[in-house]
């Protein structure tokens, strides 16, 4: 083993996009085999969890933890990550706030389990039943228990950074990476313990190219009904862009694709609730006055709750809906 | 107290009507359901949908939502924001399962502390009808430094 | 009795894990491949707006996204009962191309190559693209991180993001391509020709000049008589974004061609207890276990499956490839699961071939890429194939659009049932009585599903590729008594 | 993501003190225990001392504060009484006095919102606590702030010429102060140029109005704006910037010298709904009354032939001067004051809403003001008391109290002059026509220097008084006698028995109520209104002619129902309040404002629109916004508005309200649920 500062990279739920965007990185991958002893990247190499739990507590420098915790063996090996590394940054909308899986966070686990073996195409005799445990002629076998509610990293573990996005733009996890070496040579110093970081100061209309005018709601409508000028807000002509609350970053990639953003880098700094601060300014500027106009207005977002926690609902002060039984 | 369930519901107020209203009703002794607790704020503009969410997930059972007439606004039409937010704010709580009966807003002037109260008990019996929410028990406690701090050292 | 697990990665990571029993002679008596974890899409999609789902089924996969964004979109055109202008259409299946390009490339080079051009019982510490590089020589890294980024920049082009993109939506896409990037493209796609060639050039020098490869190709452990699905065009050839789902029996003939909206009559998906993965196969075959042969309704799609339910490639140069494929392997259909390497190749170079092609289409850069639906949404099916297989997502929504009921069946799934049976045939011809579990057998056992290239985020959350395993031999007590790593 | 709510601050000392408010709160609050509770649940937020003390707001409970602010070097200081908008100031101005920032201090309310208003003392001492454990944890995010200083713009806007405008406008003018007063009518005067006599004293309005209207037509710091209309209110106290539309006179004031002779020659009559009630005509082009001030007429643009049908011109004919001016246009014209009266004024209640009363359907009833009319020398009888026919001298008067007051139906106020009025009303009826007054009130309310004495002179004068409601006027005659009159049937209750008394004129003193425009002019000047829509005061006994907007203070009847010597005073105390702000040159603001966090401002303008002051201002160069401090009235709208949370407030922040709202949901009121919410705290 060299005595280079070591660096691991694990997921737990998640789809893999951000190993792929960590990937991309493509040349940069080799400073990070030049700077760092990578111990344990399941993805990359081969390691074993033993392995890591044989290392001394603290002794991994850094690890890009991604993945939200959806099992009991994700929350196991959250913690024992925790334990091990020096640095834990929750990499990913998974790991930050529950991304599109936290949506799962809508409804209780057996709802989530009923739902998917009785499908259309599911021949399930009626007697079926899932079970973690079970008990085949040869003996038991066995499955990792969901957790009643999809959690993010920080409420297993205390994290020490966050790093939003899904998956985090390939050039801001170089900006990183980079500054971790530059922090190994003294060049830099960490920023503090709890910071966002590979991210803009702002939300993504700072980095939108599209023009603003005072916001004054008439109507929403949705992007596939209508033909959207593209080089203005798309706020302004009422697709409910979620632009202005969502950390920037990410350079505005949908907007500029003609798409609305749909806040997959999350709230800005200092931000508690991010689905509270869309709900709030959204409502702000409806033009109407009487619940009935405003009510008409709102019809244009059929779903509300799932267009402001499209990416937070995880991470949320309710974390949920009212549904998802105790943990 | 009793062992019927006492609902805990926190209470959202203006600076110039309806905390006014609750002054008033305190001077006039006009008597209400103890479970309602008040914030003042400047105006009902002030309220973000964070401060209601903040306060289910704290474990409040209801919140109520007040401020000025619609047109009498002490900073001229800044509770149509109000309005605006509570409409969209109900319609996503709902979504999460919360009764629309928790959520309430009612504009109370100055003048109208006796109004005031019989909102305030009014809106106690619905959610005493609706049970406790118990927020904080399913989705684990916030302690006072909320968010990233792992649940179950908080809890 | 003794128990082996192999468990992909790390014990408590789960992503898939295998559990091998041995009898007490220490032969195979069973063996469980297990998937652990369910995130159900199929429930909280319900109650999304339908044009989110090309959004959200992103989410299932990072490793194929442009995939589920290809087959929500289109789910989404039929929920709408809308058909995209023909440059939407083009243009949607030219990102599918790129990414199809670049998840080839991936694969033959980091995951499944390695294992030929290093040879099955070289050190694992070799086998894997560095290896190759040394054995092939340096440039050849060059070319496979060029191919990717190429691959890469076409999807970024037109679906606005390298991972995730965004731009499918009902009636077609967000945005066009200006003439610029269609040149660009237009070289890119060239460049992969001749990629595409060179690398199957290296496939024949190193893999069919080497008798003992060979050999192992057509030898019986990595044969299973099965069914093949592939989507093919009008003409039968392969096609990855549209067309008709064709399924072949054993012996190569048509057994079914069914059109999207009518998968369901077609197959179904069988539980188990022990597995959050469902197993797919022929509903007018039936579930007979985990075994090939013409009355079972195991069916397998992978890029060999695709090429086994064709009639011939759409493009020349991948057609000629073909041709020479059969002919080499004695004729349709081959069975031989580690051919999948070989049929990819193909692939990639159809894949190439067609950049080129809808490049070069005039209607490619129009500005008419949208229709604005203007029928009532209710319900439909969108297939495309997966590099791991058909994917099916099926969309039932109310009259807002917004959806009431979901069903997806996801690339990797379809080859669940065929992946478990390798498992167990490899396990049962290198795991014998007396025969000491060494990194060979690993190894050889990992060949037998490598080739499916199984990508797990599709049905959980893990990533394909090489799968670095441990045995753990235990007695029937359930002590410990052997383990072998492979490092 | 990241938490605004992190315990910076922990080592926060904080003094807690809860006051008995004598009974008033220790009577359903068991302060005691709320101290104590205080003192020990609370000590790991920070609370260092908690005390209790029978009254806090006097000065030993202040100089308790001081004193431990002092002694145990307190950073924060809550107390728990009664209502910030009582005592803030006090206990701020006591942390101040001990060195520590004023607004380091929290007043939360457990009289008007606790004890005041709850019976159940374990429920009421529970809630009290939660109250003040949400104070607790406010304070801790309170932040020390320096009150904003405002320069005061030394010249003031007065809304409305009667009695009350004049007096505010005088006293303010006197002093060397520059007023604009701004007069709907074409002159000034009011109410009170219309009444012939003034009760008690009877003398005569016009000549103690007149001269007071002359001085302020002529003083010098005076400047007068009748036939004008305030359009637009902007800025705030200190620096109002305010709109005024001056109406087309179509008279050249520069020119005219008020001789009367285009009202001479003006041929078109037109009835005078205004001055004379309706009784009297007046010309196309005229002054409402002969002692107008300005003297210069106006033309009545519907009324004038000219404007009607092309010709005439007969004023400009014969002006003098040509002082006439078809061709004038409205004027906008714009004045910068620091500070402005509204002295608007009422309107009088119409006796029509009332059909069994027959007004406007019985020729001979009559309203006060109508009477006034009839009984002024100058006016459309000259003085004398007739019927409708304009020569018959009544015989016997029936005068009707509260008209559309005291009454639920209508209004349930008093009008409070009206009694005073029906008094004189009889006196001048017996001393002009001796025929028999009625009197029929409910009661009688005389509560004013030398009233009573003449309700007593009144009486003596052998004027009836019936005690009853009057049911309704008639004029169906159902007994001998009755024919030809108007029947008024009442209860009396003194004797208790129905009565039906034939007279041949009645006068009904109709009630006063708020000028029909009112809420339009509170809106546009940012002030409230009640319910009756009077404007409210910023405290009904303590502070009655300020509103709760900085710098815009009310005065006379638009205040509610005043006879005139309430009227001139609190026209005196409204300018007293302004010349104060005046001499004072500044005034300090609530520090609560709102400010924008430029590198977090992504430029979206979301909040851009949402500023009824047009504080927020967004630059295009750099497309960030920004709040203009001066401007913003510290709604806090924005603030919440902001999607990216770039804007952040004072005194009310996220940090502030989230943790007050911690702090009341410490203590859940069932027993099982305080326990389970306390281990927050472990």
């Amino acid at each position: 083993m060299s005595d280079k500062p070591k660096f691991a990279m694990y997921w737990a739920a998640s789809c893999g996009g951000c190993e792929i965007a960590v990937l991309n990185i493509h040349e940069k991958i080799l400073d990070v085999d030049a700077n760092f002893d990578v111990v344990f990247w399941p993805v990359a190499m081969d390691a074993k969890y033993k392995d890591v739990e044989a290392m001394d507590d603290g002794s991994i420098l850094l690890t890009l933890f991604n993945g939200g915790i959806r099992n009991d063996e994700n929350e196991k090996m959250a913690k024992l990550m925790r334990r091990k590394s020096k640095i834990l940054v929750s990499f990913g909308s998974c790991a930050c706030e529950g991304c599109i899986p936290g949506l799962a966070n809508f409804s209780n686990v057996d709802e989530i389990i009923d739902t998917a073996f009785h499908t259309l195409t599911t021949d399930n005799g009626s007697e079926f039943k899932l079970q973690t445990h079970y008990s085949v002629p040869e003996g038991e076998i066995h499955i990792p228990t969901l957790l009643p509610r999809l959690k993010t990293l920080d409420q297993v573990v205390k994290v020490d950074y966050y790093m939003p996005g899904c998956p985090p733009e390939s050039h801001q996890i170089a900006a990183v990476i980079d500054l971790v070496i530059q922090v190994l040579q003294g060049k830099a110093t960490l920023p503090p313990p709890g910071a966002t970081i590979g991210v803009g100061n702002s939300t993504v209309c700072d980095e939108c190219k599209r023009a603003r005018n005072e916001k004054k709601i008439k109507y929403f409508t949705r992007i596939q009904l209508t033909h959207p000028d593209p080089a203005l807000c798309l706020l302004e002509q009422g697709i409910p862009c979620n632009g202005p609350a969502t950390r920037s970053g990410c350079g505005a990639l949908c907007p500029a694709a003609g798409a609305q953003c749909i806040g997959c880098y999350g709230p800005a700094e200092g931000v508690m609730d991010y689905g509270s601060r869309l709900i709030s300014s959204f409502a702000s500027v409806i033009d109407g006055n009487t619940p009935q106009e405003i009510e008409k207005v709102i019809d244009g977002i059929p779903d509300p709750a799932g267009q402001f926690y499209r990416f937070s609902l995880a991470g949320s002060l309710l974390r949920g809906s009212k549904t998802v039984k105790s943990n | 107290m009793t062992d019927q369930f006492e609902p805990v519901i926190i209470g959202f107020t203006c600076n110039w009507c309806s905390y006014r209203a609750a002054d008033l009703a305190g001077t006039a002794r006009v008597k209400y359901a103890p479970n309602v607790r008040l914030i003042r704020m400047m105006c009902s503009g002030r309220l973000d949908p964070t401060f209601v969410m903040k306060a289910i997930s704290g474990g409040a059972d209801g919140v109520l939502i007040t401020g000025c007439h619609p047109g009498e606004c002490h900073y001229i039409e800044q509770n149509y924001k109000a309005l605006r937010r509570f409409i969209l704010l109900k319609r996503t709580l709902t979504q999460m399962g919360i009764e629309p009966g928790r959520i309430k807003l009612v504009w109370a002037s100055a003048a109208e502390g006796v109004r005031l109260a019989t909102e305030i008990t009014k809106m106690v019996e619905e959610v005493r009808a609706l049970g406790p929410l118990n927020w904080d028990h399913h989705n684990g406690h916030q302690p006072l430094a909320i968010s990233h701090q792992p649940e179950e050292v908080a809890a | 009795m003794q128990r082996l697990t192999i468990d992909p990665i790390t014990r408590l990571e789960g992503h898939g894990k295998i559990e091998i029993f041995l009898d007490e002679e220490g032969n195979v008596a069973n063996t469980y491949f297990q998937i652990p974890e369910l995130r159900g899409f199929e429930r909280f999609c319900v109650g999304r707006p339908v044009e989110e789902m090309p959004l959200l089924t992103n989410r299932i996969c990072g490793v194929c996204p442009e995939a589920h964004h290809m087959a929500a979109a289109k789910a989404a055109d039929a929920v709408y009962h809308v058909d995209p202008p023909p440059a939407a259409k083009k243009l949607r299946e030219l990102l599918y191309s790129g990414f199809y390009f670049t998840d080839h490339t991936t694969h033959f080079y980091a995951l499944g190559g390695p294992d030929f051009i290093m040879g099955p019982d070289a050190p694992v510490a070799e086998r894997n693209i560095l290896g190759v590089i040394h054995k092939v020589g340096l440039e050849i890294g060059g070319k496979v991180i060029q191919a990717r980024k190429y691959g890469h920049t076409i999807v970024e082009m037109i679906g606005g993001r390298k991972v995730h993109p965004c731009t499918s939506i009902p009636g077609g896409l967000t945005k066009g391509i200006t003439e610029e990037q269609r040149k660009e493209i237009e070289q890119m796609g060239r460049w992969g020709i001749e990629f595409a060639q060179f690398s199957i050039d290296l496939f024949n020098k190193i893999v069919l000049g080497n008798k003992a490869y060979v050999d192992l190709i057509i030898g019986d452990i990595y044969t299973h008589h099965t069914y093949y699905m592939g989507l093919m065009d009008e003409k039968n050839k392969v096609n990855f974004y549209d067309g008709k789902v064709r399924v072949v029996d054993p012996d190569g003939k048509e057994f079914v061609k069914y059109a999207p909206k009518d998968y369901a009559a077609h197959i179904a998906e069988h539980v188990e207890p022990w597995t959050y993965l469902k197993f797919p196969y022929l509903k007018n075959v039936g579930w007979k276990g985990f075994v090939d042969g013409k009355d079972s309704g195991v069916y397998c799609a992978t890029p060999l499956s695709r090429l086994n339910a064709a009639d011939g490639m759409a493009t020349p140069l991948a057609q000629e490839e073909y041709e020479k494929f059969y002919s080499t392997l004695g004729g349709k259909p081959v069975h031989q699961r580690l051919a999948t390497h070989w049929a990819r190749l193909i692939e990639l170079l159809y894949a190439a071939e067609r950049i080129v092609e809808l490049a070069t289409d005039p209607e490619i850069t129009s500005p008419n890429f949208h229709t604005i639906p203007t029928e009532k949404p209710t319900e439909g099916v969108g297939i495309v194939e997966a590099p791991r297989g058909t994917l099916t997502h099926h969309y039932w929504t109310d009259e807002r659009g917004v959806l009431t009921k979901v069903n997806l069946i996801v690339g990797t799934t379809n080859n669940y049932a065929p992946m478990s049976m390798s498992i167990k045939k490899a396990a049962e011809a290198f795991i014998k009585k007396g025969v000491v579990v060494n990194e060979g057998i690993l190894n050889r056992v990992e060949m037998a599903f490598r080739p499916y290239d199984p990508c797990f985020g599709c049905a959980t959350h893990s990533l394909p590729g090489q799968m670095p395993l441990q045995l753990t031999i235990r007695n029937a007590k359930g002590e410990v008594v052997e383990v072998v790593k492979r490092d | 993501m990241s938490d605004e709510l992190n315990l910076e601050n922990a080592e926060e000392r904080i003094g807690v003190y809860v006051c008995h408010c004598g009974t008033n709160i220790a009577g359903i609050v068991d302060v005691p225990e709320v101290r104590e509770w205080a003192e020990k649940r609370l000590k790991n937020r920070g609370v260092v001392l908690a005390r209790d003390y029978k009254f806090m707001c006097s000065s030993l409970g202040q100089e308790l504060i001081e004193k431990d602010i002092k002694e145990h070097q307190l950073t924060r200081v809550v107390v728990a009484a009664c209502s910030p908008h009582l005592h803030e100031n006090t206990f701020r101005t006591a942390c101040k006095r001990a060195e520590l920032n004023p607004y380091l201090c929290e007043l939360v309310s457990i009289r008007e919102q606790v004890s005041w208003v709850h019976t159940d003392k374990q429920a009421a001492t529970d809630k009290a606590k939660a109250v003040l454990s949400g104070g607790v944890e406010r304070v801790r995010h309170h932040q020390p702030l320096e009150p904003l200083r405002v320069p005061i713009h030394p010249a003031t806007l007065v809304v409305g010429g009667g009695i009350t405008g004049i007096q505010a406008a005088l006293e303010i003018a006197d002093a060397g102060r520059r007023v604009y007063l701004v007069e709907r009518e074409p002159s000034i005067g009011g109410h009170m140029s219309q009444f012939d006599k003034t009760f008690p004293t009877l003398d005569c309005s016009a000549c103690i109005l007149t001269p007071k209207m002359v001085s302020a037509g002529m003083h010098p710091n005076i400047t007068l704006m009748t036939w004008s209309e305030v359009t637009n209110v902007s800025g705030y106290v200190g620096n109002f910037v305010v709109t005024i539309k001056q109406k087309a006179r179509c008279v050249k004031t520069d020119l005219c010298t008020g001789c009367g002779i285009c009202q001479e020659k003006c041929p078109k009559k037109v009835i005078d709904e205004v001055y004379e009630a309706g009784l009297g005509y007046r010309k196309a082009v005229y002054t409402p009354f002969p002692q107008a001030v300005p003297k210069f007429p106006v033309i009545d643009i519907p009324n004038c032939t000219y404007f009607q049908k092309g010709t005439c011109k007969a004023c400009e004919k014969f002006c003098p001067t040509n002082a006439i001016d078809f061709n004038q246009k409205d004027e906008e014209i714009t004045v910068e004051v620091g500070n402005i009266v509204l002295a608007t004024g009422f309107d009088l209640f119409d006796p029509r809403r009332i059909p069994h009363y027959g007004y406007g359907r019985l020729a001979n009833v009559f309203t006060n003001l109508e009477f006034e009319r009839l009984t002024n020398a100058a006016g459309p009888t000259n003085g004398n008391i007739v019927l409708r026919d304009g020569k018959t001298t009544p015989k016997v008067v029936g005068i009707i109290h509260c008209v559309g007051s005291r009454d639920r139906n209508y209004n349930n106020y008093c009008s409070a002059i009206c009694c005073m009025q029906s008094l004189k009303f009889a006196h001048i009826v017996k001393e002009r026509t001796g025929a028999t007054v009625y009197n029929f009130y409910i009661d009688m309310r005389t509560a004013a220097k030398a009233y009573d004495e003449f309700y007593q002179r009144v009486l003596e004068e052998g004027t009836l008084f019936v005690r009853g409601r009057v049911a309704e006027v008639t004029d169906a005659a159902r007994l001998p006698g009755e024919e030809g009159k108007l029947i008024i049937q009442v209860e009396d209750t003194l004797v208790g028995k129905q009565r039906r008394i034939p007279v041949d004129m009645v006068v009904l003193s109709a009630g006063l109520q708020s000028r029909h425009d009112s809420k339009e002019v509170a809106k546009l000047f940012g002030i409230s209104c009640s319910a009756d829509a009077w404007f409210i005061e910023k405290h009904p006994k303590l502070d009655p002619v300020s509103t709760m907007t900085d710098g815009v203070f009310i005065a006379g009847c638009c205040t509610g129902p005043k006879d005139i010597p309430n009227s001139v005073s609190q026209g005196s105390a409204a300018a007293a309040r302004v010349l104060t702000y005046i001499d004072r040159g500044e005034i300090t603001l609530e520090p609560v404002r709102a400010s924008i966090n430029e590198t977090q401002c992504s430029g979206c303008r979301i909040c851009n629109n949402l500023c009824p002051f047009n504080a927020i201002l967004f630059h295009a160069d750099r497309m960030v916004s920004e709040v203009n401090a001066a401007l913003c009235q510290g709604c806090g709208t924005c603030v919440a508005a902001c999607p990216a949370g770039a804007i952040s407030g004072t005194g009310f922040s996220n940090e502030q309200i989230m943790s007050q709202i911690e702090g009341l949901l410490l203590l859940n009121l069932n027993g099982a649920r305080t326990q389970e919410k306390e281990m927050a705290f472990a």
